[in-house]
This record gives structure tokens, C-alpha cells and sequence, in this order.
């Protein structure tokens, strides 16, 4: 079924992020210089070499083990804000995922409901904090109403990495409450969140894979 | 970028062998960037582990010893270590009293730290965790991630290494600990930024000419920018927005001036006679003190001062014997 | 020029307050620029009187206390005190068993120094005095005026402090810091100039890719100018040069990395691992580390590497007791 | 007679070069910054301050007295090299001058011999080394040959000043020997002696009272 979500598709994804977060990694930085420590890109790229790693070291069985493999690497080699709050959102993905070898566009948004819900119940921001979050949540709705609307899952989830973007970018005149940008007070506004472009670098990258694999 | 490393990605790995080459009395565990004490001679006592991103030495590695910390756990620059790095160290100190995490209020750090106690907790390990966060130029606020911890860490885990030094238990240590954390606040000042090595330039630009007032140990901005002013001027606004925060005039007060690792000892000095003249005038008497590099922010030009409101147990627990690379007396 | 002062002509008087404030068990004396320990219980040792410009700090007023110096005499900043200021450090240290000058080996040090020595002796003070000349960047010359005194004085004055402390008569403690500063060889490298405050700009301009080897602790132009280069390629040749002075392997060695004032403690660990690395390798055995702010050179970025070839006896005077604000040990 | 030299003109050329010293103080800083730890001009400035303040506190009563008294000043608030050798340089004067109030120009002669004997001794350095003495050395070989020629005081001394900037002039292509410079070896060659440079002002302001109390 095209619509299929394996873990092949998941594999690409997690490579394709790789290979941008690489890319963007000095872009990532120089956001997190404005208003944090000037490590989110070092701090992304560090994790998702890890991850390449551990994919080349060989395939997890299914998707809730490879959820897992990459929540566990991320906690493991990333630290700061973004490890344990990336790691959890991995590691809340495999506890909600099939574990027969492939999701469907349903299975996808539960997942990464599951994951984003994890995301806030660790860090406790809320959409309009300037974190990741402003990113996440409305791509997890986004992604949602799609569904709910018959779209498949690729559809679906380009749907979510445009929210996704539409909520990074909106980050930029917010006044931070969470995380090392509200140290800033309102010197934080003006600035857009780094968190929220790497979330929205990996909705993107899973939105490439999936629509590669369903075309 | 001009530093003495060999590459920014070893910046950490080859700063921990040069500890191991320099401290042959302390332990370090290279692959889960730990600096330990020997637990022997320390059975029966709580162990203090802390830890957070590199960059701020001596903190935490300089501290640890007899006296102080157990463990330190190192993080990439400016980035909390992991929790399988705490575990370890929790795993490697722990002589069965427990184990007390010293936490500075970062997301990162609290979130890290949490992972690790639960971990630990699997483990059996009992733990306790106490959070510094006296930087006063961060507004405090139940909205939001809170103050910054800054250098009422130093004094914390001195403090607190006395305290489990002398036998007690982990609740009391733990106690101890959070009485110091609350008591202190703290605020800096830097005249230029740092450079992270990965990131290869300075974290902000500031011209000749102006100042950032309410700076971290991280390279974020702070919250105002200024023309650069005399020490007279910068330890005056020190001090008053730290007792306009907490009030010190009740009791002794444990003051810590720190540079922030690209400023030299003499310009501490001169703060600091400005920073005793500021205090002296406001009726605080400070009854210990400590100037030097304790809590750096890599490179960076300034400085932090730190006020504890201390009490008899406190300073008792302060002067009480240290033996560690960054601090040492009594021993 | 960007500094924690309030004016230039104010820096040291600022700082000897500071120090003042931050050190109440020391006495200055803030007409004749002093940074005194109390003579109380030292009676019938010989005291040891050290100075120099300022700008080095902790060198010479943190190293002042039991077991190291008696009295530090500050000049304006790298500008060597006067006589009449030495000559007053002498009358108030003094017990009756002599003093010791310990002398970095420049001509405006070793001239004041004379003078003093000429002045005490008037008053019926008897002296001695140590060079201390252990820079291998400089070259040997009858002709010259010599090697120029870096790290190695903080060697020197530990250790002579020490055979002071134990009572030894002054011809024995000039000995003793005699066979250490002849002993002990020095070589640094620095990443940028430093600015003397009353001068307002870099003493040298270094473009971002050039370092300066063979620098001393004043701002002048080292011997050569390189491109930057790794921790462990300016590690090899800092020991290289020093070695290549003075063989080694003889005996076990004090090593002793200082930082120049701008540099961070965790770039000091980077080059520590090299350095011990590379002595190492050359089958030198490193009895003793330091690693720290200890002789510095106002806000340089750099780092400066001094080895003393050691016996017993230095050991043995290094290891005792010391309580000072800049080194303390077992006390 | 008007080749005398009182104390009164002494007291103006010590006022003229304090004045002097003091406008050249970043110039002699900057010297002392290329091969030494500039400070020259700072240390200049600061001792003749000292003298301006102990002149106008009250007169010494003859000219061994004035030496004596700049002697020691210098001494006690210079420091460094230039402090002692100074120093020593009015001290061996006062020690070498008529006590009756008045110096012809062979008295003079005679004095800044003695003097500059005075630095010598204390310093080691000779003529070539680098260092104030190269134009302290001729400027009193030139001060000989023009009271030998039965010039006056004022010619004398201006004949001195000319060839002390003769001989300062004439340290840059050397590579110094004594003093902090010697440090740099090879490096030291290409730049100006600080201290033959103050020596040089010293020498032109007494060229300039004796001038202006002659005319
Ligand atoms: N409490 C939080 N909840 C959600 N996201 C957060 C929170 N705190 C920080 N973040 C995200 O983490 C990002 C910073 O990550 P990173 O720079 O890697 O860690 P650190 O802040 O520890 O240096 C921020 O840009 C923000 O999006
Ligand atoms: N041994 C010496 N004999 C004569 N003059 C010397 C000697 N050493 C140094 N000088 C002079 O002193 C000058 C430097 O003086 P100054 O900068 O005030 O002292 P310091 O070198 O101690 O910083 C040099 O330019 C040189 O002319
Ligand atoms: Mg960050
Ligand atoms: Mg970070
Ligand atoms: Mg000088
Ligand atoms: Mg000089």
C-alpha cells in the first residue's frame, strides 16, 4: 500500500534529517547565539551523527525499536534543553507505535501526538513560549486535520511541516517564557526560536521521505 | 577564533586528560566524562554529584575532592551532560548514604538531572536533587523557566560538602544545601563576549564602548546594554541589584566575586575594594570572601558577585576543611 | 581599552584596597605599596621579600602568608617598585634573621633591588638576594643583560618559603633558592598582546592567525611570530625549547602551567595534556603539577610552561605547608 | 655673568622638562611598547610630576641640594630601570657640583660627566648597547669639546642636545644588549631607544633654559 509508512521510509527520514541538521548546523547556532548559548546546531548535529551511527550499525527490528534506538541515542548524546526533550519525543513515538512493521497515516498522527505530548509534559511549554513547541503543536494539529480529511500520510505530513514553518517564523517577535531565551526577558523578542526551525527541519525531512516513497 | 585547543570537537576530551595529567589524585572516566574523588575514606557519607556544561571551570571538575563534590559530570560546552553520564557517577560514588545532586536552573540541566534520578532510582539508589538559581537579572517568575543558577553554586557545593563530610544524612544534606541555594543571589557583568569553540566567533558583538549588564556564563546576552562605566559604577549596580532582590543586612554574608575567565586578577581586586566599600556602606558585613575565577564563562571579560546570607552552621560548614583543585584550605 | 578599573592612574592603589578587603589576615600598607603577613609566630625566621611590577598578579601579593613570602612589594603596573618601598617591606619583616629578596631578572628589578639591599644594610638589616632568570626564549649573553625572570619565581618562592619556615639561617635559604631558580627553565606563547592600562591600546597588534613565541609577562614582542597552531604543536615546542636548555630526565620535575591572564583554565587542561604528553615521551618524570593563573601578564591570552629539575629536598619543601591566597596546601 | 648657572635656571630647565616629558609621555609609551613594556612615557611623566611638586613646595637651598633632591625623588617614584639610573644620574651630579650657588660651563661639564659615569656604573651599558647612553655618551663628549673651545654654557649644552639626538637617533638599526629590549634579539633592531629618547629631551630643555637665561 503506498500509503505505508515502513521502516525503510522511517530510516530515510532519520537520514535526511541527519544530513540537514548537518547543514544547518551553523544556522541552528548562530540563532542559538542570539538569545541562548550558541550550541543548538552542535548540540543537533552531535545527535543525529549518533543516530547515522547507530543505523549503519544495523536496523532495529520495528518501528517502536528504532523509535526507541533513536529517543535513547539522542538522551544519551545530545544533553542540554534539546536532548531530553527530542529523546522523549522518540521515545513516546515508539510507545505509541504499531509494532507490525508499518504505520499508516492514522498510526503517524498518534505517534507523534504521543511524542509532542511527551515534548510538554517534560519541559511544560506552551504554544506561545517560543520553544519547539510553537513548531510542534500546530504541526501535530495540522497534521490531524489532514488525516481527518482523508489526505495521506505524505499529504499529511507536508501539511504538518508547513504548520510547522508557519509556527517557527512566528516565533520571531514572541517574548520567550521557557527555556534559556526568557532569560533575555524581552530582549528574546525579535529573534526566532532555534528549537522551533529544528523541529521544523525534521517535519520537513519526514515529509521528503514519505512523499519519495509514495511517489 | 584564537585559542590554545587542538580542535573544537576535542575541546572537552582533551581538557578531561589534562585534568587526569595534572590531579592524579582525582579519578577520570573518559568515556562518561566524569572527574571523581576515591570513595574510600568517605564510606557511610552522602555523595555530592554535579555537573553541567563545560566552559565554567573551575566549576565543577576544580571542586571535586574531599570536602566537596564526589563527582563532577562534564558536558559538552555550555551543553548539560547526559543522564546515563549522572548515572554513572551516581553509580561510581554512592557508599550506600545516598547521592545529592547539585542542579544550576537550566531547562537542560533540570531536565538531564530528572532523567538521571529516576534512572538512579531504578538503580536503588536513593537521591535528592537541590536547584540554584540566584541570578537576579532574571526575572523570577512561576511562567516561566525561572533564574538562571549561577555562582551560589560554588557556595552550595562547598557547603554542602561539609555538611556530608561530617556524617549527615541525605535529607539534612540535602537541606543544607537548599538553605544555602535559597540565601544567595548573584549577578554579572561582562565587557566582552565568549567564543564558543564549535561556534568558531563571538556569541554577541559589543562595541568598545559599552557593557552588558545581567550576562549568564553562557554567552546570552543580558538584559541591558550600557556605555562601559567605572568599577566604581559596575560594583555599585552589582550590589544594589542584588540587595534590592534579598536583604543581607541581617546577617553575616559570604561573598564571592568571580571573573568570568578572560578578566585578570588585578581588576578583580579593584572591584572587589568597590564591591566591600558598596557593602560596608549599606550596613552588610561579610564575614567570608573569595576573589578569583571560580564560575568562568570561557573567555569572557568580566565578572559575577555572589552574596550569601550565611549563619552560624553555614560559615562553620564554609570554613570546614576543602581539598579540592579549585578550592583548598583546612587541608 | 576595555577594563574593570576606575582610571589608570588608580589601578594599583584600587587594587592593593581589594586586596585589603578580600585578605584580612594580610596587612597593606598602602603608603609604601605592601602586601605584608603578620610577623607574629615567625620570629627568628628569615623572611622572604618579593616584588615586582604589577600586572602579575597573583605573583607576587598572593603569594604572601605562612610558607611563602613575608612581604610583596607592588610597583605601578610592569614597572619594577623602589628602593625606599623594599627597604620598608625589610624593616617590617624582619625578625632579626635577615632578608631574602627573590628578584625576576630585569634591570630595573635588579638595580631597585641593589639599592634596597645597600639601604637595609645601612640600617644594620642583613640580605641576600636571589635572580631569578629561567626564560629559555631569551639567549644567554655575558654581553646582555640575561635571561628574563618568569614562572620559575613562583617555584622559587615556594620552596625558600618553606626553608624559611623551617627555620633555616638566610645563607641556607638563599641556597636553597638559588638551586631552584638554577634549576628551573621557562618558555611562553602568547595569542594576543595585553594592554597596559595607562598606555590605552595593545602593547603588540597580532593579526587572528599569528601567536607570538617566547613571550615574557610584559606585553613585549616575543622572539617569533607563528601561525597558529594546535594545542599540541605549541605543547611540543614549549617543551622542546625548555628542554633542549636543560636536560630533564635526571630527576623528578615540578611543572608548572600558568596562565597568562586571558586565557581560561580550560584551555590551560588542553595544553597541560600536551605537555605531559610530550614530557612524557622524552622520558621525564613530572612529580609535581600546577595548572592555573599563577604569573601572569595583565589580560594576555597565552600560556607560559616553567620546569623545575628537583631532589628530595625541593620535594620535600614544596609538598610542606603553605597558606597563601594564590597557593595553599596543607594548611 | 651671564654663562652662570643659577639654580633658578636649573629649577626652569627641570620645569621644561617636565613639561616636555610630559607631552612626549604616548610618544615614549609607544617607543617603550615596540620593544620594551611601555611604560616609559607613564614612568617619565610620574617622576618629574614628583619634582614639579617638590620644586613648587619649596626651593632647595643650593645646587648639590636640587640634585640630591631629584636624585632621590626619581629613585623613590620612578621604579623601574629608568628610576635608578636617573637617579643615579642627579645624584652623581649633586655630588659633583659647586655648593657657592652658581656653575660655569666647565662646572657643568664636569657634573654631566660625573652623572652619566653614575649610569654606567650602575648599568653596564656602553656606547652601542642600545640604551640612554648612546646619547648620554656623546652629548658629554660634545659638552667637553665645546667648553674646551670656550663656548658657553648655553652653546655647551646645546652642542650636547644635538649630538644626543644624534645618538638616539642612531639606535634604531641596533640590536640591543642591555635592558628590557635585549630581550628580543634581532627583533629589537628598527626601533628608537625610549630612553635615549628622554635623555635627549632632558639635554634639549636644558639647551632651552640656559638659552632663554643667557639671552
Ligand atoms: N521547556 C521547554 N520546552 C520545550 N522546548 C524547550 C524548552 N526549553 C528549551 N526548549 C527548546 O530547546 C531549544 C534549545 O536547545 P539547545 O540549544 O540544544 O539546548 P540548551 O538551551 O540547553 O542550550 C530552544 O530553542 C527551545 O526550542
Ligand atoms: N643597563 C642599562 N643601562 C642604561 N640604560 C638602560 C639600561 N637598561 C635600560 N636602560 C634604559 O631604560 C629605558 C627603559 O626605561 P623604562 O621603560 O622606564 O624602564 P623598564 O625597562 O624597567 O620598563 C631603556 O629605553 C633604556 O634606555
Ligand atoms: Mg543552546
Ligand atoms: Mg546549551
Ligand atoms: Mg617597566
Ligand atoms: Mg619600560
Amino acid at each position: 500500500m503506498a500509503d505505508a509508512v515502513t521502516t525503510a521510509t522511517l530510516q530515510n527520514w532519520l537520514r535526511r534529517a541527519a544530513q540537514a541538521l548537518s547543514e544547518n548546523a551553523d544556522y541552528l547556532t548562530q540563532l542559538d547565539s542570539a538569545i541562548g548559548d550558541a550550541d543548538h546546531g552542535t548540540n543537533m548535529n552531535r545527535g543525529f551523527t549518533a543516530i547515522t551511527a547507530k543505523l549503519d550499525a544495523g536496523s532495529p527490528a520495528d518501528i517502536p525499536a528504532l523509535f526507541k534506538t533513536v529517543g535513547m541515542t539522542l538522551i544519551s548524546s545530545v544533553g542540554g534543553a534539546s536532548g531530553p526533550l527530542y529523546g522523549t519525543l522518540f521515545l513516546e513515538m515508539g510507545k505509541n507505535s504499531p509494532a507490525d512493521g508499518e504505520m499508516n497515516a492514522a498510526d503517524l498522527e498518534k505517534a507523534l501526538r504521543a511524542g509532542v505530548a511527551g515534548i510538554v509534559a517534560r519541559g511544560h511549554a506552551e504554544v506561545g513560549d517560543k520553544t519547539m513547541v510553537d513548531a510542534l503543536d500546530p504541526a501535530v494539529e495540522a497534521l490531524s486535520a489532514s488525516v481527518a480529511s482523508g489526505a495521506t500520510a505524505a499529504e499529511a505530513v507536508t501539511a504538518a511541516a508547513e504548520a510547522a514553518q508557519k509556527g517557527s517564523d512566528a516565533t520571531e517577535p514572541l517574548v520567550a517564557r521557557k527555556g534559556r531565551a526568557s532569560y533575555l526577558g524581552e530582549r528574546s523578542a525579535g529573534h526566532i526560536d532555534p528549537g522551533s526551525v529544528s523541529a521544523t527541519i525534521l517535519l520537513r525531512t519526514m515529509s521528503e521521505a514519505l512523499t519519495e516513497s509514495a511517489g | 577564533m584564537k585559542k590554545l585547543i587542538n580542535a573544537p570537537a576535542t575541546v572537552l576530551a582533551d581538557a578531561l586528560r589534562g585534568v587526569e595529567a595534572a590531579h592524579p589524585e582525582l579519578e577520570v572516566d573518559h568515556e562518561n566524562r566524569l572527574v571523581l574523588r576515591p570513595t574510600a575514606g568517605t564510606e557511610g557519607q552522602v555523595a555530592l554529584v554535579s555537573g553541567g556544561g563545560s566552559g565554567h571551570e573551575p566549576l565543577h571538575s576544580g571542586f571535586v575532592g574531599p570536602g566537596m563534590l564526589a563527582a563532577a559530570c562534564a558536558g559538552e560546552i555550555f551543553t548539560s551532560p547526559t543522564p546515563d553520564q549522572m548515572l554513572a557517577a551516581a553509580q561510581k560514588v554512592n557508599t550506600g548514604a545516598g547521592v545529592l545532586f547539585i542542579v544550576k536552573n537550566y531547562t537542560g540541566d533540570v531536565l538531564n538531572f530528572e532523567m538521571a534520578a529516576d534512572l538512579a532510582g531504578d538503580e536503588g539508589i536513593e537521591t535528592a536533587s537541590v536547584l540554584v538559581a540566584d541570578d537576579v537579572a532574571v526575572e523570577d517568575s512561576t511562567w516561566t523557566a525561572g533564574r538562571r543558577g549561577i555562582g551560589g553554586t560554588v557556595i552550595v557545593e562547598k557547603v554542602a560538602g561539609a555538611a556530608a563530610a561530617e556524617g549527615r544524612p541525605l535529607a539534612e544534606v540535602a537541606a543544607v544545601a537548599e538553605k544555602v541555594s535559597k540565601a544567595s543571589r548573584s549577578m554579572g557583568v561582562a565587557l566582552t563576549s565568549c567564543t564558543v569553540p564549535s561556534a568558531g566567533k563571538p556569541s554577541f558583538d559589543l562595541p568598545e564602548d559599552q557593557i552588558e549588564m545581567g550576562v549568564g556564563i553562557h554567552g546570552e546576552p543580558g538584559r541591558t546594554r550600557k556605555p562601559l562605566a567605572s568599577a566604581h559604577d559596575i560594583a555599585e549596580e552589582l550590589v544594589s541589584s542584588i540587595t534590592a532582590d534579598l536583604d543581607f543586612t541581617g546577617g553575616p554574608v559570604i561573598a564571592l566575586l568571580t571573573g568570568l575567565g578572560g578578566t585578570p586578577l588585578i581588576e578583580l581586586y579593584v572591584v572587589y575594594a568597590e564591591v566591600a566599600a558598596a557593602l560596608e556602606q549599606r550596613g552588610i558585613e561579610v564575614a567570608r570572601s573569595l576573589v578569583g575565577d571560580y564560575i568562568t564563562s570561557l573567555d569572557m571579560a568580566g565578572c559575577s558577585l555572589t552574596l550569601t546570607l550565611a549563619d552560624d552552621e553555614v560559615l562553620r560548614l564554609w570554613d570546614a576543611p576543602v581539598n579540592t583543585s579549585g578550592l583548598r584550605w583546612g587541608a
